[in-house]
């Protein structure tokens, strides 16, 4: 059977329910349920005919209506025992094709948008080495420069490692020290990794520092620790309340 | 310096750099406080639109950048290759919609509100840039939450996101 | 189309194109004869010489390009590059100093001798291209060593690393 009939093509049950309801010309707010449900099953079953796959939400979107439908079947209760409010079992499929026709109507508004500033060109950055002025202006630069600013900091130095024998000298850091720094390390970013406070070449003495801090900032709450599997990176985390 | 003199570097600059530049940082250059920087740039761009000049200024979260005018789009394609169209589908055009007014937002309750699944909307605004992975949020899950991007305003023309339009109440006689 | 569109239109073309464009594309963008667009190009470099706008256009080989003007130099290198103005900080220059004399060197090694953490100038001078990246160091951790460049050389005026001139006072033990 040759196909003539385009079928139209709806991104959910929401948008497939507001099309017949245009169609109909029926009020939202007081939908003729059993009247759209009806069309809406007509619908999948043409859907069905032209061996289009029929999403699940489509499914059970036809679930809902016959209960809703059903619903509307049963006799009210009477009023005065009844406290709840007499819900109408529409309500909240009302609700939801409210919002959802807001925003498809947003999206043309943005296709119009879209149509325009598409047609927009930018140019590409100029390469800006041209405006990089060369090494040459690091010329206030002289040896003796360097030369004095080694020795300075070697003089400076012979004080400090007097008692010191020749080890790789590190200043001792506290946990608390260690907890500020991992503090000031979570206000210019959102998270680090574990492992990021191990570097190479840290010290035995500074692992276990970090990791006390660590826990001490995990037990104040002031950070967070997250790993997703287990041998993942670990992720420490700002904690915001 | 006379306004004739910055207003000349300005427009040196937005041309140099091609992308946004951050009133921040004309301020700095300039050495000119940033409201004076903003009135002058806005004198600009009403210049620019009055005299039908080849290129606007449009202003996006408070960056300025030169672009063309959409009317010159024909020519300009003659010249350049044709760029990628964006060709969004309805699906991708809903979710960026839901995106902008309810950011940050989940996947979920973007499903929520389309009623079916936006998992390749999602990943199509993703790869266009026009949405951006904000984090996570914190509860059961935590599940990713999404925003739009300094792209998304740009494309559809747009300084911030407060100035996308208030969503149409409906009143029973509209539908 | 009047003049004042056909100059709109251009001005958009050579914004876009960034480069030169060679007067044959125009005419065939525009559809107009090639004697026209030049005089209409030419009217538009003086007009853009007489208001001191921000671009000028240059015609090179029956090219034109746009560009900006030599006296805004200044304020460009200002924005594209804020940092190389600010040559090199007592930080940078002591680490320099240790790389220079000490090489190969480790970052821990740097640290050490400095007395504080140097992440931020070994960056910088890495950036900068005085010093690279030699290898990593056998041994635990396998760490990172530095060694100045030749670009470092030839700041300092020097044929190689041996010509260093000599430290006062300071024998090897004491480094």
């Amino acid at each position: 059977m040759p196909l003539n009939i385009k079928l139209q093509v709806f991104e959910g049950p929401l948008d497939l329910l507001l099309h017949l309801i245009e169609k109909a010309e029926v009020d939202i707010y007081d939908i003729p349920i059993a009247e759209i449900a009806d069309q809406y099953i007509e619908y999948l079953h043409m859907m069905q005919q032209f061996d289009l796959e029929v999403a699940s939400e489509f499914l059970v979107m036809a679930a809902t209506l016959l209960e809703i439908k059903s619903r509307m079947l049963l006799p009210k209760p009477k009023k005065e025992d009844s406290n709840a409010e007499e819900l109408d079992p529409r309500e909240e499929l009302i609700q939801k094709l409210i919002e959802y026709k807001k925003y498809k109507e947003f999206s043309t508004l943005l296709k119009d948008k879209l149509n325009i500033y598409e047609k927009v060109f930018y140019k590409l950055p100029e390469p800006i080495e041209s405006y990089i002025p060369d090494y040459t202006s690091l010329t206030g630069l002289t040896l003796d420069m360097l030369t004095q600013s080694l020795e300075t900091i070697l003089q400076k130095n012979s004080k400090r490692k007097k008692s010191s024998v020749r080890e790789i000298y590190r200043d001792a850091i506290t946990i608390e020290e260690k907890m500020l720094a991992i503090s000031q390390m979570l206000t210019s970013r959102p998270f680090f990794y574990f492992d990021d406070l191990f570097e190479d070449d840290i010290s035995k003495y500074e692992i276990i520092v970090t990791f006390m801090a660590l826990l001490e900032l995990i037990k104040i709450q002031s950070i967070h620790i997250e790993q997703e599997n287990s041998f993942e990176r670990i992720l420490i985390k700002r904690r915001i309340d | 310096m006379d306004i004739k003199e910055i207003k000349s570097i300005i427009e040196s600059l937005l041309y140099v750099a091609g992308d946004a530049v951050h009133i921040k940082e004309l301020s700095g250059v300039l050495g000119i406080d940033e409201p004076t920087v903003k009135r002058i740039v806005n004198q600009m761009m009403d210049y620019y639109n009055d005299e039908g000049r080849g290129m606007q200024i449009i202003e996006v979260n408070n960056s300025y950048q030169f672009c063309t005018r959409p009317e010159h789009y024909e020519y300009i394609e003659r010249l350049v290759k044709p760029q990628t169209r964006q060709g969004l589908s309805q699906a991708s055009l809903e979710t960026l919609s839901i995106v902008a007014y309810k950011q940050p937002i989940t996947r979920v309750q973007i499903d929520s509100i389309r009623g079916v699944k936006s998992d390749s909307s999602i990943s199509r605004l993703l790869e266009k840039e026009l949405i951006f992975e904000a984090g996570r949020q914190d509860g059961p899950g935590r599940p990713m939450i999404y925003c739009t991007t300094d792209n998304f305003l740009k494309l559809f023309g747009l300084k911030s996101i407060s100035e996308l339009p208030p969503l149409k109440e409906f009143t029973e006689e509209q539908l």
